[in-house]
């Protein structure tokens, strides 16, 4: 494997952070702009996670007779807080979504351009 | 260092999010991201991360899947 | 003694889960435990930087585990702006009991005053954060309750104010975890005074550079600097007055001081990449002086007029840390704090206008001056301080930010900081005019009476702290210049 | 668009692409921090599941802030959507019945599912799972149960009081152990080193404060969010 392409999950998650904010910008459905915003969140939470990895290394729980290298486990208590703190935000997003539609009656933020 | 399992993984995983991109029908869309948090929650669990993908499967497809699906039931259905 | 640092952020973390349960059938209660709370950090703020003074900054471990393994609050000049925002919160909330009667229903209040708690104890653990990623959830913590408050208003226009300022927010708050996970899998620790001597030890190439764009481009958005500053205006206009005023006067600073507070990582960087940024912040701060200026001028909203002054005055804080020179990263720093009592004071005093005519828009508050002359004392004390007259607390910040532009042989943007200055000197011109020396365009005004006491207490008590700002202008000055000189541009 | 996106994706890609290697021993991911939580986590905290110490002995300040994210998080919802408390609106009529088998089968279910969210709750300290993951999906159980008994927010399976009550469980359970381990071990957060027992109870207490607490918050967000 050429050293140049080693860090191929790193693209391939830096691949879904675009994808993910493509669908922030350019779509126009809240929902969907919310679901972009996932995407988002969860590559940056699978680059941190990859970083912690380590070659055919197991889960940092020290059972009895459980030996090997370890994946290092401050990442997974970084990963763990931030999917609570994207959840958070997912429902108040949600919140949002439900009462621009009962305000607005439309959740496409063209039509609501007009609206303001 | 890639083996197999983790390039379908990721093709899997770029494959799902394009498909959310592009579906226009927001309770598909809501499935297929639910799917990806799946298919995210087997990627970690193989990385020797067995916490956080417990966690992503209840939250992130759990919980977040439900969210959406009372959101869509109360605005739309269709992305115009 | 220094055991108070974990408990200034915890305290009102704490009242904050309490309100609702307190307070479920009387608002009022979750309201007193909201002061109490304010109160106590406030009290706390005073002693640690007190402490500060004396024997200069210190740190505590929390959980007793040293510094690298576990988290570490630090609390250094920057921190010392606690006082500004416990003391700014006590008297937003003492003004919002009556505001909020009239603009929250009555069974959402209890909720409104937690998301209060929330609020100040997030920006309160943000400003003493001495860890990446504890900085990282305080200003979630913060965000989270700010994108609500904007919404809690209710009205057409909120809920999609909200939502975008959500949406702007939460992109930038995933370009910074983004690059808080590039520095960890750079450095292995989360400790910033450990990563920064780590980083130079073993020599920043790409990612490090990488992690300096994502903070800088995430940081900036959440100041709201000029290409990324569209989601401020509808916020900040549309959220209840006594949240415009910590929206525009504390939260907004996060971007800056977080900004401050990851600088020393990168000072081992090589000059190319930090000199980049320094450029660009630098005409990004000139462009948005003039922009926030001009956008203001053409507002017939007062809350408007106000949102687009606070984009401008980011530019002012932006050019002079842009300007990597001492002199002017002070003034920077000090007209952090100085607009942060400005713009509520202005906001505070607009709010009460709001309050009790139900007009927004200048014409209609035509003649304003006669029938509530302390409200528009204190807000023509706070225009005067926003356009930077010398008594006032405005003057300082601007007045080293151009210094430090002509010290630093950069005299286009001292240009640009005049030609700012007299683009507002105008449109508050305008603002006086009509509450002054217009006759009412509309016959309610004759009948509306002056805001009530515990509304105006605390505008004419934050009107009477810009001008004191300015008189003792010395001691925050003399209390930053040491950090400043610390940064690696600005030394 | 698309353009715009793609000349923002070459500099992440090239930083990116110079970290070190994922699961390299030698990185220093593995080095500083993560290595001395694998040697000294386990007698430090006594929890074997290191990402358990990590995240509450070590680091139980950032969890005390994410706990209270997630009490914002519904604050927020009520005040966006809390409606008035006489005029809920009526349960849509057009809700399709449940049928019988769904609301016999789930009856039945119900113990198994809480029994397993509470043992992911109290065992996490040594085996993967934790208060979060436990408080989840006891969340998701009273979800169901509330959608099958057609509770919605006129008579709600937690009755108000004491649903404001154990939704602020998360917070104020880290306030209490904080103090407490200020009292005993003189710093705020810390765990006592002497009584063994003693440093146990708190994590648990702990743990059981998060999953109570997350239980609450999930019941309290669909409500709000199904709006009946």
């Amino acid at each position: 494997m050429p050293s140049g392409l080693q860090n191929l999950d790193y693209a391939a998650f830096v691949v879904l952070f675009c994808i993910g904010l493509y669908m922030v910008l350019a779509r126009s459905n809240l929902v969907k702009k919310l679901l972009g915003l996932n995407i988002m969140e969860t590559a940056v939470f699978a680059f941190i996670v990859t970083s912690g990895m380590v070659d055919d290394g197991t889960a940092p729980i020290l059972g009895n007779g459980v030996a090997g290298p370890f994946a290092s486990p401050l990442p997974h208590a970084l990963i763990l807080t931030g999917i609570v703190v994207a959840v958070s935000i997912t429902a108040l997003a949600l919140a949002l979504i439900v009462e621009i539609h009962r305000q607005c009656g439309t959740i496409e933020a063209d039509e609501l351009k007009g609206a303001e | 260092m890639s083996e197999f399992f983790d390039l379908v993984m990721l093709a899997l995983l770029i494959g799902m999010a394009l498909a959310v991109a592009r579906t226009r029908d927001l309770l598909a869309a809501v499935i297929l991201f639910s799917g990806y948090s799946l298919v995210m929650c087997l990627l970690w669990q193989h990385r020797g991360a067995p916490d956080v993908a417990m966690t992503e499967a209840a939250v992130g497809a759990g919980v977040t899947t439900i969210l959406f699906l009372l959101a869509i039931g109360r605005t739309g259905r269709r992305e115009r | 003694m220094e055991h108070w640092l974990p408990l200034v952020a915890m305290a009102p973390l704490a009242a904050a889960a309490l309100a609702p349960a307190l307070g479920r059938g009387r608002p009022a209660l979750a309201w007193g435990l909201g002061v109490i709370a304010a109160a106590w950090s406030l009290l706390a703020a005073v002693l640690l930087t007190r402490r500060l003074v004396l024997e200069g900054p210190f740190s505590y471990a929390m959980g007793g585990w040293p510094a690298p393994y576990g988290i570490e609050l630090r609390f250094d000049a920057l921190s010392a702006a606690t006082v500004f925002v416990a003391l700014i919160y006590l008297l937003v909330l003492v003004y919002s009991r009556r505001y909020a009667e009239a603009a929250i229903p009555a069974h959402r209040r209890s909720w409104y005053y937690s998301l209060l708690m929330v609020n100040l104890g997030g920006l309160v653990g943000f400003v003493c954060a001495g860890d990446l990623f504890n900085l990282f959830v305080f200003m979630e913590l913060a965000s989270v309750s700010s994108y609500a408050l904007v919404a809690a208003g209710g009205g057409r226009v909120a809920a999609l104010a909200a939502l975008k300022y959500l949406l702007a927010g939460a992109v930038s708050s995933v370009l910074i975890l983004f690059s808080i996970g590039v520095l960890h899998a750079l450095t292995g620790s989360l400790n910033i005074a450990d990563v920064a001597a780590r980083l130079a030890a073993t020599g920043a190439g790409a990612p490090a550079a990488l992690a300096l764009g994502g903070l800088t481009a995430g940081f900036m958005v959440k100041a709201a600097l000029f290409p990324l500053h569209l989601w401020l205006p509808d916020a900040h206009a549309s959220a209840p007055s006594p949240v415009s005023a910590i929206l525009s006067g504390l939260v907004v600073n996060i971007g800056i001081i977080g900004w401050l507070r990851i600088l020393p990582i990168f000072s081992g960087l090589e000059t190319m990449a930090l000199g980049m940024v320094y450029e660009a912040l630098a005409w990004l701060g000139a462009v948005a002086i003039i922009a926030g200026a001009l956008a203001a001028l053409f507002q017939q909203d007062i809350k408007l007029m106000l949102a687009y002054s606070t984009v401008s005055n980011i530019g002012y804080i932006v050019l002079g840390l842009g300007l990597a020179h001492p002199v002017a990263a002070t003034g920077a720093t000090v007209h952090v704090l100085n607009h942060a009592l400005i713009k509520s004071t202005l906001f505070l005093a607009a709010g009460a206008l709001i309050h009790q005519t139900g007009y927004r828009t200048l014409h209609d508050l035509r003649g304003a001056g006669r029938v509530m002359p302390w409200t528009c004392l204190a807000l023509s004390i706070g225009v005067l301080a926003v356009v930077g007259l010398p008594p006032t607390a405005g003057f300082l910040g601007k007045w080293y930010i151009a210094l430090g532009a002509l010290e630093a042989g950069r005299p286009v943007f001292a240009v640009a900081l005049l030609a700012g200055a007299l683009l507002i000197f105008f449109y508050y011109v305008r603002i006086l005019n009509a509450f002054y020396f217009r006759a009412p365009a509309q016959e309610r005004m004759l009948s509306v009476r002056e805001a009530p006491l515990s509304m105006l207490l605390p505008v004419l008590l934050l009107a009477a702290l810009c001008v004191l700002g300015g008189l003792f202008g010395r001691w925050p000055i003399d209390l930053l210049a040491p950090l400043v000189r610390q940064l690696p541009g600005g030394g | 668009m698309a353009l715009a996106i793609a000349a923002a994706a070459v500099p992440m890609l090239a930083g990116v692409m110079a970290l070190p290697r994922p699961g390299d021993p030698a990185a220093p991911v593995h080095a500083r921090v993560a290595a001395h939580v694998v040697a000294h986590g386990a007698e430090e905290t006594g929890a074997e599941n290191l990402v358990t110490a990590v995240l509450l002995a070590y680091r139980g300040y950032d969890t005390f802030g994410e706990v209270t994210v997630m009490f914002a998080a519904l604050a927020a919802v009520m005040t966006v959507l809390a409606p008035r408390p006489r005029e809920r609106s009526p349960e849509p009529a057009d809700g399709v019945a449940i049928s019988p088998v769904v609301v016999f089968v789930i009856r039945l279910l119900a113990p198994f599912i809480a029994a397993f969210a509470v043992l992911v709750v109290l065992r996490g300290n040594v085996s993967p799972g934790g208060g979060f993951q436990g408080g989840v999906m006891l969340g998701a159980l009273l979800v169901l149960l509330s959608v099958v008994t057609g509770r919605g927010n006129e008579r709600p399976l937690l009755e108000p009081r004491l649903a404001s009550w154990l939704q602020a469980a998360g917070p104020l359970t880290f306030t209490l152990v904080a103090l407490l381990g200020f009292a005993t071990a003189g710093a705020v957060l810390a765990l006592p080193a002497d009584p063994a027992w003693a440093r146990g109870a708190m994590l648990l207490a702990l743990e059981l404060g998060i999953g109570v607490g997350t239980a609450a918050i999930i019941l309290g967000l669909f409500l709000q969010m199904r709006g009946w």
